[in-house]
């Protein structure tokens, strides 16, 4: 038998105006079960919480009804002061007399009638009620960042600079990603290696960090504090323990015709290589696909050469579990290949360039130290052509959202451009000039105004080469669509950013969503931009969309202090609004038949396999669905889904549910 | 016993007077592809061209579902309201099968084995069986192997026996009986004594003796015929529910917030759940067991309890069964094992 | 002797099974055989009488024990055993699947592909009596579709056999057996038989493969059949064949419909 | 249920997801907009928890509509529960209207939290409906067979 306490509040008049809550506590104590019933002032209230405190000493409450304001404004405060009495706080529940009836009905009898109902129909809920305890989850206080480029350094120090343990895995030789292969960066044209380098050195240095470079996540099992990585440790063929970086395999090998990735091709490189001169590790890999001992079998001239014998042929990859906490996917973003807008003639004019490839020529430490020369004869481009939203903002041939970072980085191209090559002229095609961002149209402005760089609206229709130039068709838009055409010396595609090959891969291996572009997918585009919905699992960077380096740089602190917030707990507190499969006497042991086909209801991933084993025998009796209360975050899907209701939830139950509803229709 | 003549004609008058006379009068109907007893209001709703109905005439007098007592909560106090036999209407079933009448016999013993069970008692007391003997019959039937038979009056206050096209046999069994000729005596006339009925009655063979199957079962119980003979029975409570005899039931609460009744309604020893205990142990855990406890309960707890064999060779269950459990092959083959 | 006789007498003696679930005559239809030993072979028969969905014996751990069994199967015998198996059901290594062919011929399937594209490529044709009675139905106004489901759910005697003569209907607990909270009222009354048969047909959304065994048990001939064919043919034009067999359980962002605003 | 429509007041029951529908009705409260009482709430986390036998309970026990209401496509604060909901109300309702149960009694909606407004109107919109429809009672005395039954006797 039920002693339940009812307590109805006045709210000031914002209740009592139209409820009439004398009555209501007064028929809320002819209710079987209902031990107390009484009506105050501001029931959240010092006085009114301690009413509610003595009450359920007094008469030994085993459950109580607040009917006051919405519970998503004071179900904490009444139940705290439940579990302050003494009452398991879960056994306290909020009837909604205030946004739910009093502030939107009149005064008469039919809107106390329905403040009795609903009051009724939570007696009967919290009679079933059952005295629920928060659950601990522990937590394993180490991260795991994946992905080297300026989003991931960032993360990886931050985390790293809070005192928690950072792994740090790349999947390239070297850690710096895109942004050091980068000259000068907008607004503010500093040099990128210069504010890059010694971050990437500092990574390295740092106690807290450790980094795995030519490494990729291979598997992730687990859940939130509790993950389980599985990391693939590419053979480098070369022993870093012994390797002195003295750089004398690099200019003995004799493959040295390779197009670098670095200098996006526009250099060369051997096959045993550091892939730029800051390169952190600063040591050398073997490409197997163009060793010439990997290939052929007969070579070997680096361990020859090398003083130190620290070259190791035919190593298999490493596998290493880590066992960590959280995790951040910092995995980057790639350029839109160029073969779907063919009529710009890329690939077929060696002067034809991605803004990426003029990143490298007008960098000091490209393949031209820093001299605008055409690729084709070295020549120095007097008329040089930028094309804006190569592929971007076009559905029909490209991707239809926006690249976001072209408009700065072209406006930024053409200004290089007018520094170094003085007498020049520069054209940029455009759509429009997307230029939100501290400073940004200011530098826009700069460019047109100071260096000016010839902005005409309008997109070209193709590029063709005609003795020696390459003729630039567009037309001008603001000059009534006019036919334009522009004999140039080198065409610049600013082509889109695009999601990572294999990104796809890896986001089912660790079960986050991601969008049609294969972008990471954040669990909300305003609240939670760095959270996925798989719990301990957070994104930073332009894996989440195209984003330039300020943004990429906020997103990953931002990541980071969402992981030392995790991490800095020694356990996980959770609500204990969760599912669970009921188990009950043998030989039945549940009555989940071990369908399984809950397990694609669930958006958590949280439901998993246990297996029922004879005690004596260790032979499995029956498989049945176990839901990991570290996953479920409680929406209780895959309870009204299961058949034979063999799942239940917390809080939400069956029974409760089913006694609130047909309570109060049966008053 | 008075026998007595009427014109076939003449049945349907008197069936009229009877509907007019009695609250409710219960008769096979044709539904659908099905025969079964229904409440009827005139006479042409009966069916005569079938020879039985799916469901026994049981339910008359131990319903599907009946209310044991209802309540109502007012606030903290709770009123309850016992049911009331009396409120029990007058019943006559017209058309019922001698396999029909002589079920009640088994169901009377087993609601009064040891505690009397006053609602069926009421129910029963009020039941007047009016029953039609058979002339026609089918595979699944075999009263005969069980001392009922296509003319067998037991159970029945009213046996007719349609002798001819134009003329039936009338017997008058008992007092209900006569209250109902009396409601149209110039329908009938005596019976001259020496009517032999036998001859129109179907010719049903008798195939096995029901006592064959008791002596055997005496010593059955771990027989693998069980398992050999249930292997395909699916569990279901078809049987039972159609069966003229088996009266297990269960005792189920509705209960819609503050008002409630208790009812007790059919149960079949054939769910597995029916004998699972909250301990998770279940002393018939296999359909094998179950099927044998029917068996048993039947053919040697209920004649050594109450002196009623549990079957009316109606072949109800047989007919109704998804995977043709046929009871008179399966107990012609224990009767069998018994000879050995 | 014919080639199924042969071939069942053969996996017996040579011990490769031991237990073949095939058809023999009955009172007045086939039904359900379990031959354990050769002898029992001769009685087998294999016919488009056969109508049981003997695939519901293959969740039944009492009949097919821990050892290597034989199933003799229809279309919808082989179309419940890959349901079966996609619900994790199914021991595949005990399970032999054979049939029969038009010419007599018995085949054994070495996998489930196999048996999945013979069985799709031996569809039977829908009953002509169940597609009328849709169509039926469906033209009916609401008050006589009300009307018509009443009268006959009010039969219905809840004696279980849909339930029972369903291959997909192998919970260990049905939810007319959970009593807190008692869902559905287990005696019967037109309600409660009604939420007997929306729970049934819900529960069997995109898993039902239409054998049509629970109207075929159904002691009372009630129309249930019609439920789940119906059912069926809308998620078919819903969501389109889903081959998971999982749709209540899967959706897909695009589902259209037209009455929540 | 002998009151003609125009004195008769339907019985309204709402199964609403805490997350969009619950708050918006919140709002519709701080808002103070006001709208008929015919309607109690009843809160779950998500719609996908939302059970469709508590629906046919709810007729069962007396109410003439019901309303059902989440977030709106991909708002779901659990990410995917209302399509889970979604599908199971299409099959559902393609059922019930099988079988002739009115499914026009059932009002489905996506209300988020910001829409206090749109929960005003949709509450008032149904009661109206309702009204015109009246009250159920062809279900109502379905569910109360046994009590008939038994009075008959």
């Amino acid at each position: 038998m039920s002693r339940i306490g009812v307590f109805i509040c006045h709210c000031g008049e914002n209740i009592s105006a139209t409820v009439d809550c004398e009555r209501v506590a007064k028929e809320a104590g002819q209710l079987e079960g209902v031990e107390f019933a009484t009506d105050y002032k501001y029931m959240c209230s010092d006085p009114g919480q301690s009413l509610i405190k003595t009450a359920i000493k007094e008469h030994q409450l085993d459950g109580v009804i607040v009917g006051s304001c919405s519970p998503r404004m004071h179900e904490a405060t009444f139940r705290r002061a439940c579990s302050e009495a003494g009452l398991n706080p879960y056994m306290c529940e909020i009837a909604n007399l205030r946004e739910h009836c009093s502030w939107v009905h009149e005064k008469s009898e039919a809107t106390t009638l329905k403040a009795i109902e609903i009051v009724t129909g939570l007696v009967e809920k919290v009679k079933r009620n059952k005295p629920l305890n928060t659950i601990k989850v522990p937590v394993t206080k180490k991260a795991l960042v994946i992905g080297g480029g300026i989003a991931g350094i960032q993360a990886s120090l931050d985390i790293a600079n809070c005192g928690q343990k950072v792994i740090l895995i790349e999947k390239g030789p070297s850690i710096g990603g895109h942004m050091s292969q980068l000259s000068e960066t907008f607004p503010t044209l500093d040099c990128s290696q210069c504010i890059l380098t010694p971050r990437m050195v500092e990574v390295a240095q740092h106690p807290n960090i450790t980094l795995y470079t030519y490494a990729e996540l291979e598997k992730l099992e687990g859940f939130v504090g509790n993950f389980k990585a599985t990391i693939r440790l590419k053979a480098k063929s070369v022993d870093y323990s012994k390797c002195t970086s003295c750089g004398l395999c690099t200019t003995k090998c004799p493959n040295k015709k390779i197009p670098s990735e670095f200098n996006e091709g526009l250099g060369m490189r051997t096959s045993i290589y550091v892939p730029f001169p800051q390169a952190v590790p600063n040591k050398p890999v073997i490409d197997k696909e163009h060793c010439l001992y990997y290939q052929k079998g007969k070579c070997k001239i680096c361990s020859k050469f090398c003083p130190t014998g620290a070259i190791e042929y035919d190593k298999p990859d490493e596998f290493i579990t880590e066992e960590i906490g959280a995790v951040v996917v910092t995995t980057g973003f790639n350029v839109l290949h160029t073969d779907f807008f063919p009529e710009y003639g890329y690939g077929k004019y060696k002067d034809v360039i991605t803004g990426l490839q003029f990143e490298r020529l007008a960098s000091a430490s490209g393949p031209t130290l820093g001299e605008i020369r055409r690729p084709s004869d070295g020549q120095i481009p007097k008329k040089i052509v930028f094309i804006a939203c190569c592929g971007s903002r076009d559905p029909a041939k490209g991707i239809p959202y926006c690249s976001k970072i072209c408009c700065m980085y072209t406006a930024k191209h053409a200004m290089l451009y007018q520094h170094k090559v003085h007498d020049g002229q520069s054209t940029i095609f455009y759509m429009d000039i997307r230029a939100g961002g501290k400073n940004y149209e200011e530098f826009v402005r700069r460019a047109i105004e100071e260096d000016g760089v010839n902005y005409v609206r309008g997109r070209v229709a193709r590029v063709y080469e005609k003795n020696g130039k390459l003729i630039v068709k567009g037309v001008d838009t603001l000059l009534g669509a006019e036919p334009v055409e522009i004999e140039a010396d080198m065409v610049v595609l600013a082509t889109a950013g695009v999601a990572n090959e294999g990104a796809e891969d890896l986001a089912q291996k660790m079960h986050i969503s991601y969008d049609p572009y294969h972008f990471f997918a954040e669990a909300h585009p305003k609240l939670k931009p760095v959270e996925t919905n798989t719990a301990g699992i957070f994104l930073a960077g332009a894996c989440q969309a195209p984003k330039d380096i300020p943004e990429t740089v906020a997103a990953a602190s931002g990541a980071a202090v969402k992981v030392v917030s995790l991490l800095s707990q020694d356990n996980l507190v959770r609500e204990p609004i969760v599912a669970v499969v009921n188990r009950c006497a043998p030989p039945m042991f549940s009555t989940c038949v071990g369908c399984f086909m809950c397990e694609t209801i669930c958006p958590y991933h949280a439901i998993e396999r246990e297996e029922i084993k004879d005690r004596r025998t260790g032979k499995v009796i029956k498989t049945i669905a176990k839901i990991n209360p570290g996953l479920c975050q409680g929406c209780g899907t895959c309870v009204s889904f299961c058949r034979s209701k063999s799942i239940d939830l917390q809080g939400f139950s069956n029974e409760e549910m089913f006694a609130e509803v047909t309570a109060l229709l049966n008053r | 016993m008075e026998r007595f003549i009427i014109q076939t004609n003449q049945l349907n008058s008197w069936l009229k007077k009877i509907i007019e006379s009695v609250p409710r009068v219960l008769a096979p109907v044709n539904d659908g592809t099905k025969t079964e007893f229904r409440q009827i209001k005139t006479v042409d709703e009966v069916a005569y061209d079938t020879l039985t109905t799916t469901s026994s005439v049981k339910a008359a007098a131990f319903p599907e579902s009946e209310t044991l007592f209802s309540y109502r909560k007012e606030g903290k106090n709770t009123e309850l309201t016992q049911v009331s036999p009396e409120a029990y209407p007058e019943t006559v079933v017209w058309r019922a099968r001698p396999c029909d009448a002589i079920g009640f016999a088994p169901l009377s013993g087993i609601f009064n084995w040891d505690y009397k069970d006053s609602l069926y008692n009421a129910r029963h007391a009020k039941l007047t069986v009016i029953a039609f003997s058979c002339n026609t019959c089918d595979d699944y039937c075999f009263c005969t192997s069980v001392d009922g038979g296509p003319g067998s009056t037991k159970g029945s206050d009213i046996l007719v026996t349609q002798l001819n096209k134009e003329e039936a046999l009338v017997e008058i069994l008992t007092e209900k009986g006569t209250k109902m000729k009396d409601l149209c005596p110039d329908c009938f006339k005596e019976a001259d004594q020496n009517i032999d009925k036998e001859s129109v009655l179907a010719k049903i063979p008798v195939k096995f003796s029901k006592e064959q199957v008791h002596d055997f079962l005496s010593k059955a119980f771990d027989s693998p015929v069980w398992k050999q003979q249930s292997a395909r029975c699916l569990g279901c409570g078809a049987c039972a529910y159609v069966c003229p005899t088996c009266a297990c039931f269960d005792i189920q609460e509705e209960a819609h917030g503050s008002r409630g009744r208790r009812l007790r309604c059919w149960d079949s020893c054939g769910f597995s759940m029916f004998t699972l205990q909250t301990s998770g142990n279940n002393p018939r855990p296999t359909q094998a067991t179950r099927w044998r406890q029917r068996i048993l309960h039947k053919f040697s707890y209920m004649p050594d309890r109450i002196g009623e064999y549990g079957c009316t060779g109606c072949g109800r269950c047989s007919r109704a069964c998804p995977v043709d459990m046929n009871i008179k092959e399966h107990l012609i083959s224990i009767a069998s094992i018994s000879h050995e | 002797m014919n080639k199924l006789n042969e071939k069942a007498a053969a996996l017996l003696q040579e011990g490769t099974v031991k237990l073949i679930i095939g058809y023999e005559q009955g009172t007045e239809k086939p039904r359900p055989l379990f031959c354990t030993v050769p002898e029992d072979a001769s009685r087998l028969i294999f016919n488009d009488q056969c109508k049981n969905n003997l695939a519901v014996y293959l969740t039944k751990k009492e009949i097919i024990g821990d050892e290597k069994i034989a199933v003799i199967a229809t279309y919808y015998v082989m179309k419940s055993i890959v349901q079966l198996d996609k619900e994790n059901q199914i021991n595949k290594d005990n399970l032999i699947v054979l049939t029969v062919d038009s010419d007599g011929e018995v085949i054994e399937f070495n996998d489930y592909q196999e048996m999945e594209k013979y069985a799709d490529e031996h569809v039977p044709a829908p009953d002509p009596k169940v597609v009328a009675m849709l169509e039926k139905i469906d033209n009916m106004s609401r008050e006589e579709r009300w009307a018509y489901w009443k009268s006959e759910l009010t039969k219905c005697i809840r004696c279980y056999a849909c339930r029972a003569a369903c291959p997909l209907c192998y919970c260990n607990r049905c939810i007319t057996e959970v009593n807190c909270p008692q869902w559905i009222d287990p005696w019967p009354t037109p309600l409660s038989n009604m939420e007997w048969q929306i729970n049934r047909v819900m529960h069997m959304s995109g898993r039902c493969v239409g054998c049509g065994a629970c109207a075929e048990a159904c002691p009372l001939d009630l129309p249930i059949g019609l439920l789940t064919k119906k059912m069926a043919m809308d998620i078919n034009a819903e969501f389109g064949s889903s081959d998971d067999g999982n749709v209540l359980s899967t959706f897909n962002p695009s589902d259209k419909e037209n009455f929540i605003h | 249920m002998e009151e003609s429509n125009d004195k008769f007041e339907p019985r309204i029951l709402a199964f609403v997801c805490n997350w969009c529908t619950y708050a918006g009705a919140d709002l519709t409260g701080t808002s103070r907009i006001k709208y008929a009482t015919n309607v109690e709430i009843v809160r779950f986390p998500c719609t996908g928890r939302i059970d469709f036998m508590l629906l046919l309970k709810a007729f069962a026990n007396g109410v003439d509509g019901i309303i059902v209401s989440g977030c709106h496509p991909n708002d779901c604060h659990y990410t995917s529960g209302n399509f889970h909901a979604r599908r199971r109300w299409i099959v559902f309702r393609d059922m019930l209207n099988f079988l002739g149960i009115d499914v026009r009694r059932i009002r489905f909606s996506w209300v988020s939290a910001a829409e206090g407004a749109k929960w005003a109107e949709l509450v008032n919109e149904t009661v109206n409906q309702i009204r015109e429809l009246g009250p159920y009672t062809e279900y109502q005395k379905a569910a109360k067979y046994l009590e008939e039954a038994n009075n008959h006797e």
